[in-house]
């Protein structure tokens, strides 16, 4: 019997039909796959089983028996609990107070501190995080946050576990330590739901995969038995071809971008670094390995001291600076520090391009849909705000509003996190035509086939230090992560 | 949903609206006449243009408490150098546009220092303004010796509140051409100004884009803290204006009164009008009708002849109205 | 009706203005945030009592500009007089100014205006207020001794006070120390806080003035509870509380001023009779002192009146 | 960074000390004396109530504006209830037990309705307790007609705020013991409760999440409406126990002046105390050395004879250096 099930569930958000009477079921002990474009309805479905969103019609059944959730608090009551795509945390609480937010271990209706640390200690080292219990939140990066929010999931020895993309900002040892733990709930009987993008995962991990495609239920396979091309073919509705557009002239023009002994907080050696036009270069590493801090301080947005060239012309420092200069970094957190949620995505566009002292509306809504049609974005409207958009095409919009900037060289972080294959295929294949058209375009990625599938270089990090720098042949999987992890050197 | 939405758009409108039939049923004759409604606009004309400037404050998500001290402030600095022009035999009109140009620099001085404080010295807005209204009404007491200065020459003075457009078919009950003066003119001509300066222009667009967040709009390249020091002088600059139409319309400031809890009006108009506290939402019109409607409470409550004890708790009510009608989701 | 109204509580009813209809009279006033200015509230309101067929509309505003504001409403509104006691007496003046060109009859309570335009002023003394106070405590300190001062908001009415008291002890009694002179606000709470805060620093000060009896209630506090019930203070304003402690010759309060917030109530007697006589504005331009007096033991009964509030 | 970190946690204990140091050394022997330390407590402990509720609101990320206008209208509650047992002939202990009753539990019902209009009510806190502000005091002023209203009879009622705990050792320059009074015990205990709540409870966390994410805390299960709720009670409890301070201390309640202003002093104690207007970020202990350290501005500007025109710039000097100190990054 299905420890969860839905029947015909219906949400619609003005102008969009979000779900449109899916049907599914899940049992214990089963790793159930979820797979869908951007926008399919994926995170809403788990939103309304997690008692987070409330279904406009049909019902959920636990164990056979219908009920209604009025909030979180009921769904946890019937052992359901979700890692949400974004992360939910509390940066003022501690760690360990986040795990066990809404459920603290108490005596005399007081907070046992003691014992909650420990019993958090215990689930971080489940999940492989280093954080320790009694450290601030807001202290930790975006990789352990998403760690310690896998961690409280499993805090409440739920019976359904729904995790939405939880692997979207993990590197590999981590994402392996996540399936290790998943393949140890479903021993003890515990029924996952997982969302990823990255099909390989679910293939190697699920029991099964459900496909959702435009709020509707499409299909579900056998995870042993289906093929990548398969499930990209259902979610899609058509076959796809090779996600990694062909190079063309890689990397064959002139040095465009030159760093030197260049210096930022924290690192442990100065670095070099060179992007000629019409590369790809990619920045490997584990989390942690300072990637994000290295390309906040080139742009200017963190401290950081050495000579910085854009076509041989010195860069000031500051973000301003070198904005002038064509040197533009798309962040990794698009929640915070990418994306004004709020505001509608036609702004948002055109918020770091500008559109004169006296706005331009006009112009303004045309590059809005213009980049719209570009990177094939699932949008009701450019004027609604960005926040009514899947993870997926928020991340397309993140990238629009620098990509209009007109760069030089441009520096991405984590591009295609969140994003569905059919997207990923459009973003690489946008990026190669920039680099044919003699951009410079620097990318972090934690994910190896991308890095791999797309970098003409690839520069490894490790501890906040440059270790070493791959070029064609050399670049393999192996050979990154023994850079990364630092082993056989 | 779409009715929610109407609401939330137009609530503060529909209040103002509401609360006028009200009182031109229940006041019948008296209510609707060309000069209530003249001096609903005359009257809070100041205090108006210093909401206009608050609201580019709060759309920034910051909060300014010091604008009805400095309002003092930039008064008496007005006043006290007034009368010395006088004194040293300056000529009237000339000494008059001299005490306004005094007004109005000292007004965005005084703003951009608050600017200053919060944005390079990191202090939280509510604290640096803090500071600002227990100390700017300090400085106006100290230099006005804790009294009221009153103009030795009031007539130049006075014209810029008391004079303006007539129109000889709109006339009170005794048929004299009712006055449109010129605060009025300012008012509606600065929240035209400020009306396109946030919804189209670029410095506007920063303004909410700060306000809405803060870490993204500097990741975009938008100069957050230059863009915050300047709401601050907007908002200065504002006082120093509304300084002007206080003095002119009264002829004297009062270091000790001038402007007391002009804050506290001006920040609830503008919520009033739908603009968030949070910041990065929030619009010119919405504050313009905001301060009308507790202009219009005030004026009802005259005519309505409430007692004074009760006075509070009908204001308190109309506004929770107000707020119920156009409450978010 | 040149006397002072005070007995007309026995003729309501013929009340009428010239037009025939209701008189209406405007009455603007501070707003009641400190004892005094309740107590002129609370006068006011009595009089819509006492006059039924007149119209009587209090408002009150907290600055100078908000009484500006509610002159001009209710001058819109059509009035037959208005009864002013000025938050300020600058700022409120333009206003008046505005009423009297549309023929309303003006009667100016206790600070005046800046220009002579009032029919009535019936004028309150703040000077002579503390002139005399510090008249009594010089002397009964036998022209020495060291006492401290609590002064009200800081505006013009608190600085004629303190002026008046400080200058008068300076020129008559040299040998009298004022300590300090600090802000309570008109407050009694602030007053109870900052005599306490005196009291440590200055423990062998003999009496406290303070420039009004609210203020004089909240220092008394202090004093009883430092138990320093030998110190003796003179307020003033005709709290019907410190005017019976004076009448019952209790030796704390050997004396105060009277200032009492019931000339709103004459002001507004005075208004209805005059229009009622027929006076029309611009007729008179009268100016009257409302003594001021020091109440002793002695004359303490003619200044109760045990039914204000204040 | 350490420096820095240190400053941001201390700081506010750091200008406090600093002060009283200035204080102490160049007030001398008049300063450093028990009764003026003693006094310090005594004077701020109803103030220091209501700022320790106001702490939860603003770590909640509410505010409450209506805290100035509460106190006089549960002051005026209870000493009309007071006069009205005296005069129906209950003794007078029974009567100031239901005299506190009522003014406690008028401060927490009215409190709770202040968060219900806000929690179900849907509206902005800074607007519903701005309708309080107006609409509290309002009411009292109706109930007391404007009014003082005096004890009829105050010795019970003065027991309260006047004894407490004396020792013949500690005693003023006449020998007399100081008497460490009720409220200063009332408060110490309070803040003790409330940092424990705040730092050890479920409730406490709660707040803390609440105010620092409120859609994790609403995804975490956490009933977010009840606990915003719950904070505006305690805050209309605290108000309620420090207007039975204010009521014993001088046997009467103002209801035009009681508590004005309070709302800014308490916002700012709590503010200059370390904790975030934004709300997830607070504390006890600094909302306690934040109103000794404005109480202790207030002393000094009597005591070294500061000129009163100036004392608004001085004390607006000191919260800034004070804000400077503890500055975040
Ligand atoms: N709060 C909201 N308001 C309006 N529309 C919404 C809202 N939340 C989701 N939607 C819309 O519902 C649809 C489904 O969104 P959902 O987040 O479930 O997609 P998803 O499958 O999780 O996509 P992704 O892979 O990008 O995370 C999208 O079209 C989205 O724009
Ligand atoms: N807000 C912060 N406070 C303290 N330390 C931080 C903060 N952000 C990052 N760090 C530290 O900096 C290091 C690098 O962080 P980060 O995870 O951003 O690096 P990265 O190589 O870009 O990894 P990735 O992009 O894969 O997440 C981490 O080890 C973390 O300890
Ligand atoms: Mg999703
Ligand atoms: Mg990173």
């Amino acid at each position: 019997m299905s420890v969860l099930s839905v029947n015909s569930i219906t949400k619609r958000y003005p102008g969009v039909t979000a779900l449109d009477g899916v049907s599914l079921a899940f049992a214990a002990g089963r790793v159930h796959g979820i797979i869908g474009e951007n926008g399919a309805g994926k995170s809403t479905l788990m939103k309304i089983m997690s008692g987070v969103e409330s279904q406009d019609s049909g019902e959920i059944s636990v164990e056979g028996a219908s009920v209604r959730f009025r909030s979180v608090h009921d769904a946890m009551a019937h052992g359901i609990v979700m890692i949400h795509q974004e992360l939910n945390l509390v940066n003022d609480l501690s760690v360990a107070e986040n795990i066990f937010l809404g459920h603290e271990p108490r005596k005399f209706g007081v907070i046992d501190f003691k014992a909650m640390n420990a019993k958090a200690q215990e689930l971080l080292d489940r999940v492989s995080c280093k954080a320790s219990p009694k450290q601030l939140l807001g202290d930790l990066p975006l990789a352990q946050k998403q760690l310690v929010e896998i961690a409280k999931a499993l805090s409440h020895q739920s019976k359904v576990v729904i995790m939405d993309e939880p692997t979207a900002v993990l590197s590999d040892p981590e994402t392996q330590a996540l399936f290790r733990l998943i393949a140890q709930l479903k021993q003890e009987g515990v029924c996952i739901i997982l969302i990823s993008h990255i099909l390989h995962e679910l293939l190697e991990n699920c029991d099964d995969i459900a496909v959702l495609r435009d709020g509707q239920f499409v299909g579900s396979v056998d995870a042993i038995e289906a093929s990548e091309q398969q499930l990209a073919a259902m979610m899609v509705g058509r076959e796809l071809s090779d996600m990694f557009p062909a190079r063309v002239s890689a990397g064959t023009g002139n040095e465009l971008f030159k760093v030197s002994g260049f210096q930022f907080f924290g690192c442990q050696s100065p670095v070099d670094l060179n992007v000629k036009a019409g590369e790809i270069v990619g920045i490997a590493g584990l989390v942690g390995s300072g990637r994000t801090e290295l390309a906040e301080a080139l742009v200017g947005l963190a401290q950081g001291s050495g000579s910085v060239e854009v076509e041989g012309v010195p860069v000031g420092r500051g973000l301003q600076a070198g904005m002038r200069a064509g040197l533009v970094y798309v962040s990794e957190d698009r929640k915070e520090s990418g994306l004004h949620l709020d505001l509608p995505i036609e702004w948002n566009t055109s918020l770091a391009k500008g559109a004169g002292a006296i706005l331009d509306k006009r112009a303004i809504h045309e590059r809005a849909e213009d980049w719209r049609k570009r990177l094939n974005m699932k949008i009701a409207d450019v004027r609604d705000p960005v926040s009514s958009l899947s993870g997926g095409n928020q991340q397309k919009v993140s990238l629009a509003k620098w990509l209009a900037t007109d760069p030089k060289l441009l520096i991405l972080d984590e591009p295609t996190r969140g994003v569905d294959v059919g997207a990923k295929g459009e973003i690489y294949s946008e990026m190669r035509k920039l680099a044919d058209q003699g951009l410079g375009i620097l990318m972090i990625s934690s994910d190896l086939p991308e890095v791999i599938g797309m970098c003409d270089r690839v520069y490894v990090m490790r501890d906040f230090a440059m270790v070493g720098e791959l070029s064609g042949e050399e670049i393999s999987e192996e050979s990154i992560m023994n850079l990364a992890a630092g082993v056989g050197v | 949903m779409k009715a929610q939405r109407f609401f939330q758009d137009w609530g503060v409108l529909i209040a103002f609206i509401l609360v006028f039939l009200y009182a031109a049923i229940t006041q019948g004759g008296s209510f609707l006449q060309w000069p209530v409604i003249v001096q609903l606009f005359t009257q809070n004309a100041d205090k108006g243009i210093v909401a206009l400037g608050m609201t580019f404050v709060i759309i920034a998500a910051g909060i300014d408490l010091s604008v009805g001290s400095l309002l003092a402030l930039s008064g008496v600095l007005m006043m006290l150098n007034f009368n010395k022009f006088i004194a040293s035999g300056t000529p009237e009109n000339v000494a008059v546009i001299y005490a306004c140009l005094i007004a109005m620099v000292s007004g965005l001085v005084i703003g951009l220092f608050n600017g200053a404080v919060i944005v390079w010295g990191k202090i939280a807005p509510f604290v640096a303004t803090l500071v600002g209204l227990l100390a700017f009404r300090s400085l106006g007491q100290a230099f006005a010796e804790g009294g009221t200065i009153n103009a030795t020459k009031t007539e130049g003075l006075q014209v810029i509140a008391n004079t303006g457009f007539e129109h000889s078919s709109i006339v009170n009950r005794n048929d004299i051409p009712i006055t449109f003066s010129w605060p009025i003119w300012i008012w509606i001509a600065l929240a035209l100004v400020f009306g396109f300066l946030l919804n189209r222009t670029q410095f506007g667009r920063h303004v909410i884009a700060v306000g809405s967040n803060e870490k993204a709009a500097r990741y975009s390249g938008i100069p957050v803290q230059k863009i915050k020091f300047l709401t601050y002088g907007l908002v200065g600059l504002c006082v120093g204006i509304a300084s002007i139409i206080q003095v002119s319309k009264l002829a004297s400031v009062a270091s000790g009164s001038t402007g007391l809890f002009w804050e506290l009006d001006a920040i609830a108009a503008v919520v009033i009008g739908g603009t968030s506290l949070n910041g990065g939402r929030g619009r010119i019109w919405g504050t313009f009708v905001g301060v009308l409607l507790l202009g219009l409470i005030s004026t009802l409550l005259v005519t309505a002849d409430v007692s004074v004890y009760w006075q509070g708790v009908v204001k308190g009510g109309i506004i929770l109205v107000a707020a119920l009608l156009q409450r978010g989701k | 009706p040149a006397d002072n109204g005070g007995e007309t509580t026995g003729e309501p009813g013929t009340t009428a203005s010239t037009s025939g209809e209701k008189l209406r009279i405007g009455v603007s006033i501070p707003a009641g945030d400190h004892g005094w200015t309740g107590g002129v509230v609370w006068w006011a309101e009595q009089m819509k009592e006492e006059f039924p067929n007149a119209e009587i509309i209090v408002q009150t505003a907290t600055d100078g500009s908000e009484q500006f504001n509610k002159i001009e409403t209710m001058t819109t509104q059509g009035l037959d007089g208005l009864v002013v006691l000025s938050f300020e007496p600058g700022p409120v003046t333009p206003a008046v100014e505005k009423a009297k060109k549309e023929g309303v009859y003006i009667v100016s309570v206790d600070r005046g205006l800046t220009k002579p335009i009032a029919d009535v002023w019936m004028r309150g003394d703040n000077k002579v207020f503390g002139e005399k106070a510090a008249e009594f405590m010089g002397e009964k300190l036998g022209g020495t001794g060291k006492i401290i001062c609590l002064q009200g908001v800081i505006c013009d009415v608190n600085s004629d006070r303190v002026n008046g008291f400080e200058d008068t002890m300076k020129a008559k009694f040299p040998g009298v120390q004022i300590m300090a002179s600090e802000v309570a606000n008109w407050n009694r709470e602030e007053a109870y806080k900052v005599t306490q805060t005196l009291l440590t620093k200055y423990p062998d000060v003999q009496a406290i003035w303070a420039a009004d009896d609210d203020m004089a209630m909240g220092a008394e506090q202090a004093l009883k509870e430092a138990k320093m019930t030998n110190v003796w203070l003179v307020g003033g304003g005709g709290m019907k509380d410190v005017v019976k402690r004076v009448m019952d010759g209790d030796a704390q309060f050997p004396a105060t001023v009277t200032y009492s917030p019931q000339m709103i109530a004459d002001g507004i007697r005075r208004c209805i009779q005059d229009l009622e006589a027929g006076k029309k504005s611009g007729d008179t331009q009268m100016d009257e002192v409302i003594p001021v007096e020091i109440v002793l033991p002695g004359n303490a009964k003619d200044y109760y009146y045990p039914d204000s509030i204040y």
